[in-house]
């Protein structure tokens, strides 16, 4: 195969159809329509499912029948839908359906605007619905990641009968780079043994939600969590970093926040200035011991600067892992605003001055600056 | 007249008595003892043996409590008798010949 | 070695074209590459604008501040990028449109009448070539050969009839790229 | 009265077997699963007519249920076939996903009244739009059964209900939602009717437009909805049979049963 140049929810949507999405459910919203408009002809033209909805609320759950029946389904929306969408998420969480769900992040609160943003990363990674759950995360940086996790989160969503999110921004969504499709999969040739598929010789399959006894539903949200332990410890945790061995500052971000910042860091790093970038790949299972690690493996690591395109989200999972022992700044940009690289160089300048002051109190060096 | 009997599941009988409004008969009556769920049944008294075997009784049965009986006389010579159809009404049966 | 450009114009003056054809070619020779449309820190008004970033090394940022190339098709692109381009950088006017000049010494200029050039050798509505021509003449950030290819190959099927009166407008765009210095 | 001899009698006897046979038993598509229902709800009658047609039709391997909340929320014990539970309103929509993933299969929503044409209102419309191949069976009881008796958008006016506690009041809530006339309005929907089950000459009715529904499935026309009028003995506050009868003088006055659309290929065909 050899790289096409791809827009981000193309690449979405190819991805997914090659890795054996035989249905998709969605409601256009920007900034990802292409992805569902890439579905509307594919999907046909290859026999498989494909459906606009009346709503993000009947999308969703057209995908939790699809994913009940067995089939491998996708849906795709950005932030409000995304939101609409909650409730479905929930049951399917409940019901131990697989299904992939791809949210191309726009700025909010509310109606917001189409720009990028990252401003779901608490609704999708903490609050993905009613009840105790989390979806697997994934959070692509560039469009062959988009291709790569999509194929993944398939794989997991199979592998763990679990929801998997992929998040991007609007920019990903938008943006066109050079990028390499896999080969077309082929489609499962059974279904799974716990789908409905009509109660053939067997007695009759069912997928619910709904444990009316409180033993009873404890119990399944015992083997739910312990479910959610299991991709925890399974090796499902994924990350990038660059520059780290020696580095005094290391900036955290993921997506668009990451590339931005890979540019500022790279600079400051032609500099000599000893700065370091970990981006987390997967915001759920979080990159948790390898953060502390960080903090406590590289003794020159004297401070951390979570870079993100909201108010400060991801920034609060860092400072639980690593706060404390090293303090953890925070530039964000919000309102659908990417930042620039010049911007992340100028907020690391300052950090770099302020971290050799060591005198300064924890707070203080815990700084917080969005614009 | 055909006759019949209906066995009546006691366990599974909420004693809302449709069947007794249903029953031109007026074969069936409530137990006197309650059964396990505490409901009164619905038990059949047909001393004189007036059960038609109709099946409304089962017709109306929210609870699928209740099976049908009917006694059919046959002559010694070859019969054209219709085989009975399990859950289909008697009524209906013949509606959708 | 990387080199940001900012194409910009009315709706429908082909400026989100002009700057995916870079980008193609830019893969197409082996470079990385990103393009990405009127998206970002500017709000969206009457103009639709891309950044497309050509380099040697992966994309960072796919936004820029100040890019390395403007191409102004209208008035109001010329009037929003004609400050921010970098000293040193190249700032390519449809002179067609507009008539303001650039008072930068430390950029250069290229006035190109890409209206015109595409009346005389294609359609009106390829100007966006005309322009992408020019830009090339005076910074040969890919060789004129290697977007001529680009064109052949990744022009839309139901344009494909046009690539020769495409290709005649870009390389008269290229011809009168001359860029001056106030 | 005919008079005959001891000598006659003996010679039919003797040329006479008597034998008993089963006219009706519970249909094997129901499980043994004892149900929640009230006594007397008429939510079982309903569940037991859909269990005959799937019996009668040879299709309990074939039928996939999408339940609905609401009272019949546990529907899905209670039917012999692969199910699914939607959430609330969400079953049409459920059952697009199910059916467009199992175009072979029977697939059917069991929807109450809040659930449908309230909180629901749009999904049934729109598979009512698209000829979604699915059945809808949709009991109208005018009120919320498992929340505890509040309006339904079904409740007739003036009716009390605990949200309703001085009668619906046209102003204040607007009209009753008259769902089977409505889905017919749907380009999709080839069969849409209203039944009730308040008397044993209805039940039959209803059960025929149940079997014809799904045939409507299985023949692949379109959507096919029966509303059946049903009771709420416990809410409403009566006995079971003065529900059936609450049923025929005040339901069925504002809910006029009828075929309010029937495609020409269900029209009865004449031998």
């Amino acid at each position: 195969m050899t790289k096409q140049l791809l827009k981000g929810n193309v690449a979405f949507a190819e991805a997914a159809i090659r890795a054996g999405c035989e249905a998709y459910f969605g409601y256009p919203i920007t900034p990802q329509t292409e992805l569902l408009e890439h579905m509307s002809r594919r999907m046909i033209e290859l026999g498989r499912v494909f459906l606009q909805a009346e709503s993000e609320v009947a999308a969703v759950n057209m995908v939790y029948g699809a994913a009940a029946a067995g089939a491998k389904v996708m849906t795709s929306s950005s932030s409000p839908g995304i939101s609409l969408m909650q409730e479905g998420f929930s049951y399917m969480a409940g019901s131990n359906v697989p299904a992939v769900v791809i949210d191309v992040m726009r700025g909010g609160p509310g109606l917001g605007n189409i720009q990028p943003s990252q401003a779901d990363y608490y609704q999708v990674t903490k609050t993905a619905g009613h009840g105790d759950f989390h979806p697997i995360v994934l959070a692509p940086s560039t469009v062959q990641e988009a291709i790569d996790l999509t194929v993944l989160a398939f794989d997991l969503a199979e592998k763990y009968r679990t929801l998997v999110f992929v998040i991007a921004d609007g920019a990903i969504g938008q943006m066109m780079e050079p990028a390499e499709l896999p080969e077309m999969r082929p489609l499962p040739e059974k279904r799974p043994d716990w789908a409905v598929t009509g109660a053939k010789g067997r007695p009759h399959n069912v997928i619910s939600s709904l444990f009316m006894g409180a033993e009873q539903l404890e119990q399944m949200n015992i083997e739910l969590q312990g479910k959610l332990r299991q991709i925890e410890q399974s090796g499902e945790v994924r990350y990038e970093s660059l520059a780290i061995d020696d580095a005094e500052i290391i900036v955290v971000a993921f997506g668009t926040a990451a590339r931005v910042a890979k540019t500022a860091v790279k600079r400051l790093r032609a500099e000599g200035l000893p700065v370091g970038l970990f981006r987390p790949i997967t915001l759920w299972p979080f990159p948790e011991n390898e953060l502390a690690r960080l903090a406590e493996r590289i003794p020159a690591a004297r401070s951390f600067i979570v870079v993100e395109m909201n108010a400060g989200q991801m920034l609060h999972d860092v400072r639980e892992v690593v706060g404390g022992r090293v303090p953890v700044a925070f530039y964000g940009r919000m309102g659908g605003i990417i930042p620039l690289p010049e911007e992340i160089e100028t907020e690391i300048r300052r950090q770099y001055a302020q971290v050799a002051r060591t005198a300064m109190p924890m707070e203080a060096r815990n700084g917080h600056h969005i614009r | 007249m055909a006759t019949g009997r209906v066995v009546i599941d006691i366990e599974r009988c909420k004693g809302c008595e449709l069947c007794r409004a249903a029953c031109p008969q007026d074969v069936l009556a409530l137990a006197e003892e309650l059964n396990a769920k505490g409901y009164r049944p619905v038990i059949l008294l047909d001393p004189a043996h007036d059960c038609t075997g109709c099946a409304l009784c089962a017709t109306v049965c929210p609870d699928g409590c209740i099976t049908v009986y009917r006694d059919v006389v046959e002559k010694a010579r070859p019969t054209n008798g219709r085989a009975p159809v399990a859950g289909r009404t008697p009524a209906l049966a013949q509606e959708v010949r | 070695m990387e080199t940001s450009i900012i194409i910009s114009g009315f709706g429908g003056q082909g400026a989100l074209f002009a700057g995916q054809l870079l980008a193609y070619a830019g893969m197409d020779a082996g470079r990385f590459v990103s393009w990405i449309p009127s998206y970002g820190p500017e709000m969206r008004g009457g103009t639709a604008h891309c950044t497309v970033i050509i380099s040697d090394d992966e994309v960072g940022a796919p936004i820029v501040a100040r890019p390395d190339i403007a191409v102004a098709l209208n008035l109001p692109s010329f009037d929003k990028y004609e400050p921010l381009v970098k000293p040193d950088g190249l700032l390519v006017v449809n002179s067609s449109l507009v008539t303001s000049e650039s008072q930068r010494a430390d950029i250069d200029v290229v006035y190109v009448p890409a209206n015109g050039i595409a009346e005389e050798w294609g359609t009106p509505k390829m100007l966006n070539m005309a322009a992408v021509g020019a830009m090339l003449a005076a910074r040969p950030v890919l060789p004129l050969a290697v977007i001529e290819a680009a064109l052949v190959a990744h022009l839309p099927a139901s344009k494909q009839h046009l690539i020769e009166a495409n290709l005649q407008v870009l390389r008269h765009g290229f011809a009168v790229g001359q860029p001056a210095r106030a | 009265m005919a008079i005959i001899s001891a000598n006659e009698f003996a010679a039919a006897a003797a040329t006479e077997t008597r034998r008993e046979e089963m006219v009706y038993e519970r249909p094997h598509a129901l499980t043994n699963v004892y149900t929640h229902y009230c006594p007397g709800c008429t939510h079982g009658i309903a569940h037991r007519l859909v269990a005959e047609v799937i019996d009668e039709l040879g299709i309990r391997e074939d039928t996939i249920l999408v339940a609905s909340v609401g009272c019949s929320v546990f529907a899905y014990n209670y039917f012999e076939v692969d199910s699914c539970e939607a959430a609330h309103g969400r079953a049409p929509a459920m059952a697009t996903g199910v059916k467009r993933v199992h175009p072979d299969k029977i697939v059917f929503t069991y929807q109450g009244d809040g659930d449908l044409a309230s909180i629901g209102m749009a999904e049934i419309m729109h598979v009512a739009a698209r000829g979604e191949k699915i059945t809808t069976i949709f009991i109208n009881n005018a009120v919320y059964g498992m929340t505890g008796g509040q309006m339904a958008p079904t409740s007739l006016l003036g009716q009390t209900t605990t949200s309703s506690p001085f009668g619906r009041d046209l102003r204040l809530t607007g009209a009753p939602i008259h769902m089977a006339e409505l889905l017919a309005q749907m380009a999709g929907t080839v069969y849409a009717v209203r039944r009730s089950l308040h008397d044993a000459r209805h039940i039959i009715q209803a059960k025929k437009a149940i079997r014809t529904a799904f045939e409507a499935q299985q023949k692949g026309l379109g959507f096919s909805v029966v509303e059946l009028l049903s009771t709420c003995p416990t809410n409403w506050g009566m006995t079971p049979a003065d529900s059936l009868d609450w049923v025929r003088d005040s339901m069925i006055p504002i809910y006029p049963l009828g075929d309010y659309k029937v495609a020409p290929e269900l029209a009865p065909a004449r031998h």
